[in-house]
């Protein structure tokens, strides 16, 4: 039966998010302002969240009365704008291809580790094909050497190492195969680059590193190429969505309320002729919003069905990220020129949901890569077919 | 409990729908528009599907918002027209079955039958201000009899409908009043030449001076709730764009994997296939929003946002994916041996009819 | 000096050709419901127009104290709507190529003809390498052999012949030659085809030829090759741009009049804030309206400085084409959404303006080929690196 | 007579101001959005450019809206808030030498000198609310003075500047006063940290019960002509827009022609080279439009509807452009390490700041 309640137990979940997301809005522009210059702040527990579970984990224990911990995680993504990371990273990227593709063994001796993913390159972006970092196998030791260098990665300064893909030095067929392997920062020859100054999302750590004659054993090699290792994006892509839902959920909030004190109103009962200039936009902005909620509803519904390894939902996956990275981009523009030059100032969160918000369409895949994959699935085209 | 799955009968009428609406519709779609008119022999058809039947039981457990909204979207990806022929008298069937006393509902078993019968929401008006929120029909209230005046427009098989249900206003809110078509002072103008949905034969109706007993006053004693006629409106409306902006897509792929241009075909042009997957994304986000708002008609809560979202996101983006069909077929979108022209028209006409619909 | 004013003599014109374009209002109607179902109605001077001088003639004879023949030829294009062919048709488009660059012998010979252009063919759309109609030369008779089929083409129906743009048989290096011929009604081979049923534009003949062994000689052939044929689109297109703004502008007008009948009045003082959603819409296409002029009328002026056959103004051709089509698209979309099922109904043209004008982005040049060669330019590009 | 024709002092005051912004400008504007200030140095850099001198002077000859307009596309694709950094100084002489009394024009003598002055409209407020049609901003009669009393925002280099033209509703219409920074009553607020523009540290000022002679009311007896003001900063900050606009396709190009994805250059692609052509049609499109507002304006013709057009398709298209340009360098467009998040941030804010320029 199709339904869209949200059960008692959805909502628990979603006040208690919105609780800490709320805690975290009194810090977020501290954080905003200095977070680019300063170490990152919240390496550890913010003391406002003192005493207080871990919501995501307490899904991840048990998920019962509730529309089912993926659902429920998606939701929680969208319930309003993350502000500030205010607990030590979960489990990173690289820990969930870990969990999804890795031996018993590799996760015993592994699944301790938060690992991110370490993928893109700095003259690479989207594109594997362009990769020059490489893996070789040294035969005197039994050992595999990594070098390169890996960009754009999310939160590596704050975990404990990654999986990164590599493409292997040329075989006798001259081929260079892609594998991934498990990396972290105490090995010789990692080296940590410094953040990256950027538009937005100071809260949020994009950093990246050298591999300068990385040497590991075989159990650091996973049994995960290049598609096993990118199939995890199935997964992510629709909360990254999510999460510009979220923040663009408190933008539209925000300008719903400054524009009602001085006399705007929203009335959803109206025709497009009985309305304001303002009212007419708003009511757009919040349609593509309610299109992309129904769009990640889905895949995670989807998903929820097929299991997450499954590459049944990729295409949707994929929808996803491309409506919800639309989203990001036209939300955050709209309302900052419906509130005038008042959005433009510090004083309000306004503007930095803005900034933040301009990523989404961009990391785990941009926008214009989403359309290509959903293309090729409608069109029937294969890779190479159409690029 | 979030859930996208259909029941098996929803499986079911889907599958049954759209086979029908292939073979059956499909075919007739551009002599319909030719003519201006659907025949009797479609009506026919479309009758025999028992959609509007289904809507008619009297304890209301036979109708679903949902179900209704996946029956247009799947009618509409063959022909628009038809789905709102459809949707016109459902609409007009489903205010009376949920809003209607028992002795209004008696009426609806005139829909029950095998013989085809049509009737029609009256809401919009022949005014380039009107708006679902200003309207001028005014209904006054002399003794135990309503005196109804005003001039309705873009009534759908105007001159087919047994029933209109006009919506006047009446004591400063607007109420619905069920008014058969042959009472002393209606009179059905000839259907007007339109841009769009031409069979559909959209006609102005005019009420001079109707004497309506206050019995049928939809909701009798306390009146009706017109909002929901307009939200379940809006969402009938919606579900046929999404199946029209489907049509559109369905049309389009054959069509640009096929021709080449410049060496490559035109699919593989980024410019097409960007627009092939926007067209494709809008299209599912299109249908969620309609689902979602029918959930909530289904679930008597309050749907007036999410029918409203779920229309202004199909009116808005069915334009620009029939407006991107058309492009990719270049002249040959211009000319009538490919039905994207049609399918244009339909998209600007199907976007400015609130009220004519529901699910 | 940069410098926006009419003179008296622009007004002149201008008032004249809007005069005209008035009276055929009254017949457009009914033109556009039977002018499909019948031959064309206007072959000669409208009974309307009868004692009237030709706007268009009036000028080219003299543009004495106007901004000059080119730039008062585009304004007269975006005064109104034309809405019936009145005249009969005069110079086409092939003339103009011939009067380009024929012979002072073919001038003589051919100039009196009035002569379509023969491009598009069925399979190949703008795509000239798909073009499958030939020429041969037949050493025995010395004469050419032309075959083939060309669609699409303007007021055939009117005229007395078209220039026609064709691809040899492949020669002995296997190379198959672009060559333009003058061919005539009149010619054994020469077979006319029905008219197209379509959207818009039923007053606007468009329909196509095809050439069964058709043979002339060799003064029919024109020293216009592919490039040459073509450069008389950058006279041609920012005047399908214009005219989709003269369509443009009486939609925009009445849409304006409906509204403020019933109380939505533009006024373009205010800021966003303080208007309606009609107003905001109005003003946005006016905007985009204001955009195209501007960028037809500088390509004009251009071209009134280099001279026609110039190449140095085909940019700016191509830029204008992109963005009167644009615009011809989202103004009668736009105004149709604001006169709501009102603005449906025949007894009114706004419908008939949303019909007609939905060609304007696609002949002469679909918006995608006009941005390709806008952004070839831009980038220094050639063709074969951007498609 | 129409013509796109630039006389031959336009062309030189073209090329020179495009190498004085490439050359001294453009390596200064990361520097100053980091330290959120126009430092002096820059500052007599733009001062020595007399443009502010040319139009001071007391017969009105050597100004030209439409050279003006130039000039601010010049310098706006080097750096947005150095531009705007000179509009504003611009609105404020403009405003006085075109509608001053001859006593109001002789406080222009003190920007007709060597060292750098800044002055600015003080139009916008700060409330959600502001729209230009509604200041709140009150100045009342009393004797031979006016009371000015009401908060101002966003004041480009508010703390530089002598005087202040500030808008403030009087009598029911919107009038505008010229009031000296150091008058009792006037506060000058520490500057705001804002999303873009951060150089031009915009501030409040709040006029608190400011006594304004009424020989310094604009225009003196009648009063001045606001809309005028309105239009000229439209018609200003357009053309800081299309600068802007332009500088990023400036840097767009190179960067995608050089940038290899999946074995070709991303300007090979359909999607970022038909943004590209995009990008060029806008630029010139918004050019042109504010040369027609600006010659309307230079002409003493009603500009009002024209600089709205002009500015309504600039704030649009320069936030789309933007958009566009930093999605064409993917995650490389969201670092520092360019300027283009700089410009994603100045477009927005250039889009919403009306009232502080002036052309």
């Amino acid at each position: 039966m199709v339904d869209f309640s949200l059960t008692e137990g959805d909502q628990r979940f979603l006040d208690l998010i919105q609780e800490e997301y709320e805690l975290g809005r009194k810090f977020a522009r501290e954080v905003d302002r200095e977070a680019e210059h300063k170490p990152p702040v919240v390496k550890t527990l913010h003391p406002a969240l003192e005493g207080k579970p871990d919501p995501y984990e307490l899904l991840h224990e048990s998920d019962e009365g509730t529309s089912g911990h993926i659902m429920v995680d998606a939701l929680m993504h969208m319930v309003s704008a993350k502000d500030l990371d205010m607990r030590p990273e979960g489990l990173g990227f690289g820990s969930m291809v870990l969990e999804d593709f890795g031996t018993d063994e590799q996760k015993a001796k592994f699944g301790h580790l938060r690992l991110a993913i370490g993928l893109t390159e700095p003259g690479a972006g989207s594109d594997p094909g362009n990769m020059a970092s490489t893996w070789r196998y040294d035969a005197a030791t039994d050992e595999y050497v990594l070098n390169g260098e890996k960009v754009f990665i999310s939160a590596i300064n704050k975990l404990d190492g990654a999986v990164t893909l590599l493409r292997g030095v040329p075989d006798e067929q001259g081929r260079r195969v892609f594998s991934s392997f498990i990396i972290t920062k105490d090995m010789k020859g990692f080296h940590e680059m410094q953040q990256f100054q950027k538009l937005g999302m100071h809260q949020f750590d994009i950093a990246g590193f050298t591999m300068d004659d990385i040497r590991v054993p075989a159990i650091n090699r996973l049994e995960a190429d290049f598609g096993r290792t990118m199939s995890r994006f199935n997964h992510n892509r629709p909360l990254v969505a999510a999460g510009a839902l979220g923040l663009c959920r408190s933008m539209l909030d925000f300008t719903k309320a400054k524009l009602a004190e001085g006399g705007i109103e929203v009335d959803y009962a109206r025709g497009v002729k009985a309305r304001s200039a303002a009212e007419d936009k708003i009511i757009r902005m919040e349609a593509l919003w309610e299109a992309a909620w129904g769009t990640v509803m889905e895949v995670k519904w989807k998903q929820t069905q097929l299991g997450t390894t499954s590459l049944g939902y990729r295409t949707e996956a994929s929808m996803a990220k491309a409506i919800g990275g639309k989203a990001a981009r036209q939300i955050t523009q709209g309302c900052l020129e419906l509130l005038g030059p008042e959005g433009l100032s510090e004083d309000y969160l306004a503007e930095k949901w803005f900034r933040d918000a301009r990523i989404a369409d961009i990391y785990e895949g941009a926008g214009e890569i989403q359309r290509i994959l959903v293309a090729r699935d409608v069109l029937g085209y294969k890779k190479g077919e159409l690029n | 409990m979030i859930s996208y799955e259909l029941s098996e009968e929803q499986k079911i009428v889907r599958s049954t729908m759209s086979e029908f609406a292939n073979t059956v519709l499909r075919p007739e779609t551009r002599r319909l528009d030719d003519n201006s008119k659907i025949d009797d022999g479609v009506l026919s058809a479309l009758w025999a599907t028992e959609i509007i039947q289904s809507q008619a039981d009297a304890d209301g457990e036979g109708r679903s918002p949902v179900t209704n909204a996946i029956i247009l979207e799947e009618l509409a990806a063959a022909d628009a027209s038809l789905a709102l022929a459809v949707a016109s008298s459902m609409g007009f069937v489903q205010a009376i079955a949920d809003q209607g006393s028992a002795k209004q509902r008696e009426l609806l078993k005139a829909f029950a039958g095998p013989k085809f019968q049509a009737a029609a929401i009256a809401m919009m008006e022949p005014s380039f201000s009107f708006d679902v929120s200003k309207i001028s029909a005014k209904a006054s209230k002399a003794g135990d009899e309503y005196v109804l005046s005003g001039k309705k427009a873009y009534v759908p098989l105007a001159s087919s409908c047994s029933h209109f249900l006009v919506i006047a206003e009446s004591d400063g809110a607007a109420d619905a009043f069920i008014v058969p078509r042959d009472a002393a002072g209606v009179k059905v103008e000839a259907p007007k030449g339109t841009l769009g949905l031409r069979a559909l034969e959209l006609a102005e109706v005019s009420f001079d001076g109707v004497k309506v007993p206050a019995s049928m006053r939809l909701g009798e004693g306390n009146g009706a709730d017109i909002q929901k006629i307009v939200d379940s409106a809006r969402v009938g409306l919606a579900s046929i764009m999404a199946g029209l902006s489907r049509g559109v897509l369905e049309y389009v792929v054959p069509y640009t994997k096929e021709r080449i241009v410049h060496g490559t075909p035109l699919a593989q042009k980024q410019k097409v296939a960007f627009d092939i997957a926007d067209m494709k994304i809008d299209i599912d986000a299109m249908r969620w929003m309609n689902w979602k708002a029918a959930w909530e008609l289904e679930s008597k809560l309050p749907a007036t946002r999410t029918a409203q979202l779920a229309y202004t996101y199909a009116s808005q983006q069915t334009m620009q994916i029939a407006d991107n069909g058309l492009q990719a077929f270049g002249g040959h979108g211009f000319v009538k041996a490919h039905p994207i022209e049609m399918w244009y028209r339909n998209a600007r006409s199907l976007s400015v009819l609130e009220g004519v619909a529901g699910v």
